[in-house]
């Protein structure tokens, strides 16, 4: 394996495990749940992307033949996300998860004023 | 064979009676009598053979690996006992035809009667001891029912129930001795036992096993001290206390001194332990005697009083005691059953046993009376009756006795002492029943005297006795020669019987015996009030009262350690599974195995920090059920981890789908429980249940860590090599699943199907209340189906199919396989069924799960069978290779076919627990109220808490 | 790696046990399945830690011993099926004694035992 | 280098789903921890695919595959939990 | 090759299978299927007893797989009797369930039918995880069973009994793997032969192994402190399970008479015999509270069950007595308590039916509506399982009595045998004269058991009454068995020398 | 939604050929027997799975699509670096908001893409879809313009997506 690709390749790896660093990081330190339901959604699912793409063009040119099937989880990922975030968020949304004070358009408040 | 069918006759004879019991009672008593009456007629036939000292014997083998035998032998003791059972038992059930009413059941009573014959028969006969025991138990648990004849006199009940525990314990005693002598002698066949009588007595376990014979021939005898079961036996119908109570059940206990005489007696502890025990029993038994006022308690005790005497005979072991014992044997079951009938008839005539009542009895019926006053004084030892002549025989060998040295004097004294009692009671029966005014408050009114054929019995065995008493060398001296002849196994010694021995010892003390008696009885009232301060007590209270005791002792003890409790039995449990590594471990335990560890990763380090996390979480969590749960599929995670990091991808592929599957169903179970569970553990059992958890982590750890670094030699290296070859899958896990262990398979696939299919039956009819809102008392949200997860969902099954498609194809050579494919159908499946409802499943798909998980075992079956055409055992696989134009060569294995079924299977089964939990909710909406359950309606409104 | 792969399964071992002596349905459950957990990797690791090992013939050089490996996953399938069934007992012995206690008992007191 | 690389990144993961498991253990409500749990599903697929690499073996590929469906679809269960109570309706 | 040596596994998986396919046919049309079945498999058995009888042992290497690679049922005295016994208590249950116990669901009979695939194949497997997948098909079977019908009393015992059964089989995994782990083979004879050879250091992680089997197995058999959970969920189960149920405790027995003969037995090297220090004084404890128990038992049908505890204490004294003799004394005892505790629980079925909500208490109630019939068997039956002459009891008691061999193991056996005897006479009189003759005058509107039921229960007392007085044979077949069972060589060359059938697994 | 009682040979066109091409990136591999065995599992499994797909799909602008993705993907991988900066960032700038936005889309699938879509851009996720009120709720970590916000993703997603497939069948 040349050592240029083996840059690619850590530079998708490390790329890819940064994101997902910061998703997780967002999920710790952000200060209520709607914020935090932003990190792993986004940065995480992106993270792993990365990473597959690393796979991807690791196996590839380690066995000299197109190796997609990675690319099939971060397919599954892709689809999958926003919908677990949806479902989270509806949950939090009906539980009326104490929100930062500042989020504007707090629906249950507005209900309330309705 | 003729001495076989002495025993079994009666036994036959005793279903007669029951068929023919409709036909009238005296059809009844003739067919009671016919068996009886054949076995009297061999025994007669052969008396004379058994005279001339021969010694009939037959051998059947029953189990002689153990050493029981049909083994039966008739020599002399066993002839005479024999006669009395089977003569005594006739003149019964001619008796019983009379005595009974029309509302007992006479079938029933002549049917255990002959069983008691049978019984009484087999220990007679009985060549082998353990054939004896078998019998003699008999004896007890048919008396149990003779004397409980009357079940619904609390009395029949008590009593019969204290005869069965006292004789029963007796019996276990005498198997115990029996089991000894056998080891000595090697045999427990009599003749065997008698040759070793010698080893027997020299041997270290002679007193056990003399104090366990003569337990269980105490017992049956009601020796002092297990006496008490006797009176309270009385309870039973008058012709079966005739039966049992003079002739035969108490009869057995002597006659097993008897028998066991040859290979037991002759030795001090013998003579103590027999002596002195029919010493007391004679002298307690005469003196209760004379002041019970119930007919019957009387004649008991005086039984008990003369099995005492027996005893004592054959305590003293001369020659002349055994003849004088014997000679008693046959006196008293002839006296004292005719007066047990004759106080039957004066039951029978005035409704009561009560002496106190029954005064005068000469002037309602002096036929009995004449009858019941020889067979009275025959009792009482009066001259020219049968009793006499023993009685004196008793004086003499008493007198004679030495043993004792300067003590020998007390059995003489002691023997008149009995004689004068016996003499005072024999005299109260007479005068109280029969003279003494007028009746007193009879239930019956006039009484008159019995049935004509009532009185036969009586008049027979009193003429016997009168017969022997005038003509003892007549009549009885051959039978008696024999007997003894048996007992002692040497030639009788020179003896006489005769009622005149001139004006000697004996004599003396008999005439002391009649006058004593007499005064006594004339000095009865001081007495009497002297007694009946003193000796109140009821021993059927007293045993009733320890066996309830014992009872309660057993009940609080079973409570104390059988609390119902689960926590105790796990903690046992666990415990048990502690203790049993810690006392492999702990001893000289080299905790590490020679292997040396590898380097620690730190990756790795940190997964276990997560996992342990997730672990304690859980348990730190366990009250908020909800977020335990969470905790845990973080411990699932990991492991699946961890199996990937130790190179098994089957099994994370596994793990994690099942992982999934798991979290679900206890999502759909929490629905139904409380969210949260109490704090209900005190600090103290906290912190046992800490301990028990430590010790067992601190074990499993142990082993763990032991086994790690053992080097071991596996068989695995054989699939490694045969996995392509013999079972044409590279990856080996999977070709041990469906092929090298596919019988596991087989069973594991079962046992998912019967759980699905036992889920299905126990949610059939299961009611829970719903709850209208969350653990926080929020109402749930309206929306059932969000649309974007319906929508998502949707879009998700055909990809997870053809995901589980491709996970089942590549199983055999890569990981994957039948189940894991089955799994993840089955998730995405659930997922339809989450994001769109049962009902709107149900429209779609309208497999009957519970089939389908069958069909799948049903099929791994028949993959399995199809091997046997071809001449190769179950699940035998078989595979090929195919080159086929255009696509290529391409592999097909019969274990592909099994994993189909493993497939179908894991889909079925998976789909109707989870759906079929899910539709409990809409089966618990349906209208019906919920009776069912023990809910109330506050509860149902106040929800979960 | 051995000390903490037994580490690991001893902490397995003691939470599932803790869990498995508390008094209702649902935590016992629990512990049970973190007892299972335990038993599998204890069950896997009979045939010992080999990294970087195959099970598929062909794929790496090294081999670690299958039969392990079959034996967990039986015994997934079988804690798997077991876990279903109690759980559906547990939902039928709230129904039939009226809470989730496992003697069917719901006092708050200390259950003595 | 890309060994080592490789090395860091699966170090960095375990780091990310230490941060996750640490927002799980915390809470502080239930939705925040579904989201944790979810997290650790999808960092657990990134662990599988650079231990791929790390192993030089495509075998871990179903396996990451099915975390991530299994991981969507606990997930989905869990809140619809929090929602609906019933999550099979 | 004899393919019927697997056919006690596979005809009641089948016929489990294809009632649950047949469900919603008529009750008669599934209960003529589950008798042919039945029918099938006793005949199957008793002539795998014929076989095993002449000493011959049956190997059946399933999937042509060599020994010990593959897994191997293997058919000898003990595994054969076991079978039948089996298969004979399934009959007669079956034959009582007939009457009305199987309407209410319509699995009963295949659940029963895969209970006996897990039974017979438990008894017949010669690989130990393979009786691990075993007990489990019959323990899940057992759930259901012990379930059958509901209520509060049978849902919270069977709850116990399912929840520490599963603990139960964690245990076994432990012990299953870490025999794997020091030996590296499964198969049972390969076992041997490996554990034989067991070096000293090896030996304290054997011992543990051997003796956390040992807790399973003695969870299984109901052993002291096991056995807390077994009377009530026995007394709770309906009738014909409860008889079903007989044969539970002894598939514990059964495992440990195996495993502590042919792996941990007497040529077990360092580890020989390890089990028997433990089996002797729990076994004596058993039986002691067994006694107490049925002494104390509130109810008829947690007398009889404490009654199974009595004999399986018994039993597990002839085990640990380790002896030909004592061996041959227990499977002739376990045959007769099995069929006689059986008879017994299906008599107490009646019995409470007759009784109306008296039920089956041992108190003072209405009179049953057959009182000479009931009383009669019930006394027979009482008669049996104390072990009093003539019935089978009795002569297995005297076997095992006549089998100790120390002076030690006299007075305690024989004590306690004794003793308990002499407490089963007194509370079963007890029970017995409550029941039967302390009777209010009234009797309940329950009708009169049909004779089929009857039947059901005379025939299992019956098999006691053949036991006995054709005890010869039967002692004979068990003192081969036992003698059989204390050569384990003749079982480890069977199943290792075992010869596949050439030609196959070649591509 | 009886449409499912009738088969259709070929439910979902566009769905099998996804599926092959799912298949074939699966299995690693394009030779013929794959092509082959992906062909019959792409016809296949829609084909018995075709109830649980109530309405069959159609695409207008198949290009518009492709371009379509093309800018969710390039707004995927940019904005997140703006999010990374956002999370890491001080906590307290952060201006969260919720959003109601309006839906102009009216099939399921179509609304489920738009969510999708904006919970996959940075910066915003669809938290909770009222269908009955026809507005889609949306969380925004850092929005300093509502109104702004709501019209880009109206004019950047939803437009699109409405041309895409809804356009026919209004
Ligand atoms: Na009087
Ligand atoms: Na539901």
């Amino acid at each position: 394996m040349s050592f240029l690709l083996e840059v690619i390749i850590s530079l998708f790896l490390l790329l890819g495990a940064l994101f997902a660093l910061v998703g997780s990081l967002g999920l710790t330190r952000l200060q209520d749940f709607f914020m935090r339901l932003h990190g792993p959604t986004k940065a995480t699912t992106l993270g792993v992307g990365g990473m597959i793409i690393g796979s991807i063009i690791y196996f590839s040119a380690g066995d000299n033949a197109l190796s997609m099937h990675e690319l099939l989880i971060a397919l599954f990922l892709f689809i999958t996300a926003p919908v677990s975030a949806h479902i989270v968020g509806k949950a939090a949304l009906h539980r009326q998860i104490a929100c930062e004070e500042r989020t504007r358009n707090i629906p249950w408040q507005q209900n309330g004023d309705d | 064979m003729t001495l076989l069918s002495i025993i079994l006759l009666p036994l036959a004879g005793a279903l007669l009676p029951l068929f023919t019991e409709r036909f009238g009672r005296t059809l009844c008593a003739y067919s009671a009598a016919f068996g009886p009456l054949c076995a009297l007629g061999i025994l007669l036939g052969s008396a004379s053979s058994v005279f001339s000292g021969h010694t009939e014997h037959v051998f059947f083998a029953w189990l002689p690996e153990i050493g029981l035998n049909l083994s039966l032998r008739l020599d002399g003791l066993g002839l005479m006992f024999a006669l009395l059972i089977v003569g005594i038992g006739l003149l019964v059930v001619l008796y019983a035809r009379y005595y009974l009413s029309e509302r007992d059941s006479l079938g029933k009573l002549y049917a255990l009667l002959q069983l008691f014959m049978m019984a009484m028969l087999g220990i007679v006969l009985s060549n082998n001891l353990l054939l004896m025991i078998v019998f003699w138990e008999i004896t007890s648990l048919v008396s149990f029912l003779l004397i409980g004849y009357w079940s619904h006199q609390s009395d029949a009940r008590k009593g019969a129930r204290m005869a069965l525990a006292v004789t029963g314990a007796g019996g276990l005693c005498f198997l115990a001795g029996a089991l000894l002598i056998e080891r000595i002698a090697g045999s427990f066949e009599l003749d065997a036992i008698f040759a070793a009588a010698e080893q027997i007595k020299a041997h270290a376990n002679y007193p056990v096993i003399l104090v366990l014979v003569l337990l269980g021939a105490f017992t049956k005898s009601a020796q002092f001290p297990f006496q008490f079961w006797l009176p309270h036996a009385m309870s039973a119908p008058t012709p079966v206390s005739a039966y049992l109570h003079s002739a035969t059940m108490v009869k057995a206990g002597v006659f097993l001194l008897a028998r066991m005489h040859p290979a037991l007696a002759g030795t001090d502890g013998w003579f103590y332990l027999v002596t002195f025990t029919g010493m007391a029993t004679l002298l307690f038994g005469a003196y209760n005697a004379l002041f019970k006022h119930d007919l019957k308690g009387l004649l008991a005790y005086s039984t008990i009083s003369h099995l005492g005497l027996i005893t004592m005979l054959l305590g003293f072991s001369t020659d002349l005691a055994v003849v004088a014992a014997i000679f008693h044997i046959i006196n008293h079951a002839t006296f004292k059953a005719s007066l047990f009938m004759a106080a039957g008839i004066i039951d029978h005539e005035t409704g009561t046993r009560d002496m106190r009542k029954i005064n005068g009895m000469w002037k309602y019926m002096p036929h009995t009376a004449l009858l019941a006053m020889v067979a009275a004084l025959a009792m009482a030892g009066v001259p020219l009756l049968n009793g006499f002549l023993s009685k004196e025989m008793f004086f003499s060998e008493a007198l004679h006795l030495e043993s004792m040295g300067m003590f020998s004097w007390i059995f003489p004294l002691m023997a008149t002492l009995a004689g004068i009692f016996s003499v005072a009671y024999s005299v109260r029966f007479i005068h109280d029943v029969f003279f003494n005014g007028e009746p007193i408050d009879l239930p019956k009114y006039p009484p008159h005297e019995p049935p004509r054929y009532m009185v036969v019995p009586v008049e027979i065995l009193v003429g016997l006795c009168l017969l022997v008493g005038i003509l003892p060398n007549l009549t009885i001296a051959p039978f008696l020669e024999a007997a003894s002849r048996a007992v002692l196994g040497h030639e009788m010694p020179d003896y006489h019987i005769a009622i005149w021995h001139g004006f000697n010892l004996p004599l003396i003390m008999s005439f002391v015996a009649l006058a004593g008696g007499l005064l006594m009885y004339k000095q009865r009232s001081g007495l009497f009030a002297f007694y009946e301060r003193k000796f109140r007590h009821d021993e059927k209270i007293l045993f009733e009262s320890r066996v309830q005791f014992s009872v309660r002792v057993a009940q609080m003890f079973t409570d104390f350690i059988q609390n119902n409790s689960l926590q105790r039995y796990m903690a046992l449990l666990i415990g048990s599974a502690v203790v049993a590594i810690g006392y492999a471990l702990l001893p000289n335990m080299q905790w590490m195995g020679p292997l040396s560890v590898t380097e620690l990763e730190p990756v790795s380090l940190l997964a276990a920090i997560i996992l342990a996390v997730g672990a304690l979480g859980t348990v730190l969590l366990h009250h908020n059920r909800f977020a335990a749960l969470l905790l845990m599929s973080v411990v699932g995670l990991v492991v699946s981890l961890i199996f990937v990091r130790y190179s098994a991808p089957d099994l994370a592929l596994t793990q994690i789908s099942v992982e999934v599957v798991t979290i679900v169903l206890l999502m759909l179970a929490l629905y139904f429980l409380p969210q949260m569970t109490p704090n209900e553990s005190g600090a103290k059992r906290v912190g046992r249940d800490i301990l028990l958890a430590s010790a067992a982590g601190l074990g499993m750890g142990l082993i763990t860590f032991a086994m790690l670094t053992t080097p071991y030699e596996t068989i695995s290296d054989f699939y490694l090599a045969n996995s392509v070859s013999g079972g044409g899958g590279a990856n080996v896990v999977n070709v041990i699943l469906v092929d090298f262990r596919g019988f596991d398979t087989l069973g594991e696939i079962t046992v998912l199907a019967i759980a699905a299919v036992g889920i299905y039956a126990m949610l059939n009819g299961l009611h829970l209340p719903l709850p209208q809102a969350d653990g926080d008392g929020r109402l749930w949200d309206k929306e059932p189906h969000p649309p974007i997860l319906s929508v998502m969902a949707r879009i998700l099954l055909p990809l997870a199919i053809l995901v589980s498609v491709f996970i089942f194809l590549r199983g055999h050579n890569a990981p994957g396989g039948g189940f894991i494919a089955g799994l993840v159908t089955s998730v995405a499946l659930i997922l339809q069924y989450v994001a769109s409802g049962t009902v709107w499943m149900q429209q779609r798909l309208r497999w009957r799960y519970r089939r389908v998980a069958v069909s799948g075992v049903l099929i791994a079956v028949l993959t399995g069978v199809g091997s046997w055409f071809f001449g190769y055992p179950f699940l035998t696989s078989t595979f090929g290779h195919f080159y086929i134009p255009l696509i290529g060569e391409i592999e097909l294995a019969s274990a592909m076919a099994f994993d189909t079924g493993v497939y179908i299977t894991v889909v079925g089964a998976t789909l109707l627990i989870l759906a079929h939990l899910g539709k409990l909710a809409q089966t618990t909406h349906s209208p019906r109220p919920s009776t069912s359950t023990s809910f109330t309606e506050a509860e149902l409104s106040k929800g979960e808490n | 790696m051995e000390i903490l792969i037994s580490v690991v399964i001893a902490l397995l071992t003691s939470c599932g046990v803790y869990l498995l002596l508390r008094g209702r349905t649902f935590p016992i459950i629990l512990g049970l399945t973190l007892l299972t957990y335990a038993v599998n990797v204890f069950i896997f690791m009979s045939g010992r830690l080999n990294p970087g090992a195959s099970t598929i013939i062909g794929v790496g050089e090294r081999y670690t011993d299958p039969l392990p490996q079959a034996l967990v996953l039986t015994a997934i399938v079988i804690s798997f099926a077991m876990t279903a069934f109690v759980l559906v007992l547990a939902l039928r012995a709230r129904a039939e004694l009226g809470n989730d206690h496992v003697d069917g008992r719901n006092s708050v007191e200390e259950v003595k035992s | 280098m890309l060994q080592s690389v490789i090395q860091l990144t699966m170090f960095i993961i375990a780091l990310a789903l230490a941060l996750n498991l640490w927002r799980l253990c915390i809470g502080p409500s239930l939705p925040d921890r579904i989201l944790a749990l979810d997290t650790m599903y999808i960092n657990a697929i990134a662990l599988l695919v650079v231990f791929g690499m790390h192993e030089q073996k495509t075998l871990y590929f179903e396996g990451a595959l099915l975390i991530a469906v299994m991981g969507f679809v606990g997930t989905v269960a869990l809140s619809k939990y929090l929602l609906r109570g019933d999550i099979i309706e | 090759m004899n393919h019927l040596i697997i056919a006690p596994v596979l005809i009641p998986l089948v016929t489990g299978i294809l009632l649950l396919l047949g469900t919603g046919r008529p009750p008669r049309v599934q209960r003529a299927i589950s008798f042919i079945s039945i029918s099938a498999q006793l005949v199957a058995a008793i002539y795998l007893l014929s076989v095993a009888a002449g000493g011959d042992m049956l190997v059946y290497a399933l999937g042509n797989w060599a020994p010990p690679f593959g897994i191997v049922l293997v058919l000898d005295r003990l595994s054969a009797l076991m079978v039948t016994i089996t298969a004979s208590l399934a009959f007669f249950s079956l034959w009582y369930a007939v009457r009305d116990n199987d309407k209410p669901t319509d699995s009963l009979h295949s659940v029963v039918h895969f209970l006996l695939m897990g039974i017979n194949g438990a008894f017949l497997t010669g690989d130990l995880f393979n009786l691990f997948v075993f007990f489990e098909v019959l323990l899940i079977a057992s759930y259901t069973l012990l379930l059958h019908g509901g209520g509060a009393a049978r849902i919270k015992s069977g709850l116990h009994y399912v929840l520490l059964n599963l603990v139960g089989s964690s245990l076994f995994l432990i012990a299953a793997a870490l025999l794997y782990g020091l030996t590296g083979t499964l198969n049972m004879a390969d076992m041997a032969v490996k554990v034989a050879a067991t070096s000293p250091e090896q030996a304290p992680l054997m011992k543990a192994a051997a003796l956390i089997l040992l807790v399973v197995f003695g969870l299984k058999a109901a052993m002291v402190p096991l056995y807390f959970w077994l009377p009530r969920a026995y007394a709770a189960a309906a009738a014909p399970v409860a008889a079903m149920f007989c044969i539970m405790t002894k598939i514990g027995i059964y495992a440990i008479i195996r495993m502590y003969s042919l792996v941990f037995g007497d040529e077990a090297g360092v580890v020989a015999n390890v089990a028997t220090p433990w089996l002797w004084p729990l076994a004596l404890i058993t039986l002691a509270l067994g006694a107490t128990g049925a002494l104390a038992a509130r109810e008829l049908r947690l007398q009889i069950a404490y009654l199974v505890i009595v004999s399986v204490g018994t039993m597990l004294a002839g085990v640990a007595m380790h002896s030909t003799a004592a061996l041959s004394a227990t499977l002739y005892y376990l045959m007769h308590s099995t069929w006689v505790c059986a008879a017994l629980f299906l008599l107490a079925d009646i019995i409470m039916r007759q009784r109306g909500a008296t039920s089956d208490r041992i108190i003072t109630g209405p009179r049953v509506k057959q009182p000479v019939v009931l009383g009669t068997l019930f006394f027979i039956g009482s008669a049996a399982v104390i072990g009093m002459p003539p019935l089978s009891g009795f002569l297995g008691k005297v076997m095992l009595m006549r089998s100790t061999v120390t002076d030690e193991q006299t007075f305690w056996l024989w004590f306690l045998l004794l003793a308990s005897s002499l407490i089963m006479v007194t509370a079963l009189s007890r029970s017995g004269s409550t029941i039967f003759w302390r009777t209010e005058s009234r009797t309940t509107k329950a009708s009169k058991t049909d004779k089929l039921a009857l039947s059901a229960v005379m025939a299992l007392f019956a098999t006691s009454l053949v036991l006995s007085f054709a005890a010869s044979p039967v002692v004979q077949y068990t003192n081969a068995l036992a003698e059989q069972i204390m050569q384990p060589s003749i079982y480890i060359d069977a199943v290792l020398n075992h010869q596949t059938i050439e030609g196959v697994h070649h591509d | 939604m009886t449409s499912f009682a009738r088969k259709k040979v070929f439910p979902h066109k566009l769905l099998s050929l996804f599926m092959l091409g799912v298949w074939l990136v699966m299995s690693n591999s394009l030779g013929f027997g794959q092509w082959l065995l992906g062909g019959f599992l792409a016809w296949a499994i829609p084909f018995f799975t075709q109830s649980f797909w109530p309405q069959s799909m159609v695409m207008n602008k198949p290009w518009l699509a492709i371009r379509f993705l093309l800018l969710v993907l390039w707004d995927i991988v940019v904005a997140n670096a703006q999010v990374a900066v956002l999370i890491m960032g001080p906590r307290q700038k952060l201006q969260p908001a919720f959003m109601r936005i309006p839906l102009e889309l009216k099939q399921d699938f179509t609304i489920t893409l738009l969510a999708n879509t904006i919970s996959l851009t940075p910066g915003t996720v669809s938290v909770d879809l009222q269908m009955n009120e026809g507005y889609l709720l949306v969380h925004g970590l850092h929005v300093t313009d509502v109104d702004a916000t709501i019209a880009e993703i109206k004019s950047r997603y939803e437009r699109p997506l409405k041309e895409i497939f809804e356009c026919s069948n209004p």
